[in-house]
């Protein structure tokens, strides 16, 4: 195992372990909410609902009909802050 | 040497901070989208049903009106004939 | 046009269609002498001739008399019965 492989590895257990792992999806999950792309996202589903009819769509044909305007739509600010979380985690516990 | 060394442990967090953002948006974002979709569709279903069920319903309704009120005025109009004849055979 | 009243146009036509919205009528009308309705509505409109006086009654101001009390005699269990039917037709029938 090359020594980048042993440090990502060392610092994805210190993650899991630490619990920021969940911490960070949890405080990306609230960002969405927050910004609205939740509101975006439910809107989108309805207009796909909507214009294909409920009775010839699935769960896996919206998913797939929704995510890329879903992924783009989701602001910089909330990648920004996310990354910089990760940074200041990574700060304190990646040390040399 | 230190300072290399240094260096070369800056670069590895910036590209696994990035990596990991990038994890995580993944997944947050699949997860989020399946269980929006999953309930987006069930609560068009739900609403569908209400709907069938409330239309159904007035459409009993109507039915019955309906035929009540054909019903009533034939049997009124019976009736009423019915009548009629009884009190022209009385006065014959 | 309203979902609700498209709804309802496509309930009954299926009804229709299907010759289902007569059948369900004779059913209704057989229900109803079954259960008296008839008889207790000929005894109603035989009063009021013989209250207001056979002179002094026309069909219309008869039906207008009885017909309140004509709806309110129609038994629960009979709506039912036929609301019950119609969902049973609908859920064979139908893809609404």
């Amino acid at each position: 195992m090359s020594k980048d492989s042993q440090m990502r590895a060392a610092i994805n257990q210190k993650l899991i372990e630490m619990g920021e792992r969940e911490r960070l999806k949890e405080l990306l999950r609230a960002k969405l909410v927050e910004c609205g792309w939740k509101d975006q996202l439910k809107a989108q589903c309805k207009d796909v609902i909507k214009e294909k009819g409920l009775e010839h769509v699935t769960v896996e044909d919206l998913v797939t009909e929704v995510t890329p305007k879903g992924r783009a739509l989701v602001p910089d600010s909330v990648k920004k802050e996310l990354l910089q979380r990760i940074r200041a985690f990574l700060a304190q516990h990646a040390t040399l | 040497e230190e300072a290399r060394r240094r260096q070369e442990h800056e670069a590895f967090l910036v590209q696994y901070s990035f990596s990991l953002c990038t994890e995580l948006m993944y997944e947050v974002l699949s997860e989020t989208i399946k269980e929006t979709a999953t309930s987006e569709i069930q609560q068009a279903e739900n609403e569908k049903a209400n709907r069938v069920a409330k239309c159904t319903e007035q459409v009993c309704t109507s039915l019955v009106e309906e035929t009540l009120n054909a019903d009533i005025a034939l049997l009124v109009e019976e009736i009423l004939e019915a009548e009629l004849q009884r009190i022209h055979k009385y006065i014959k």
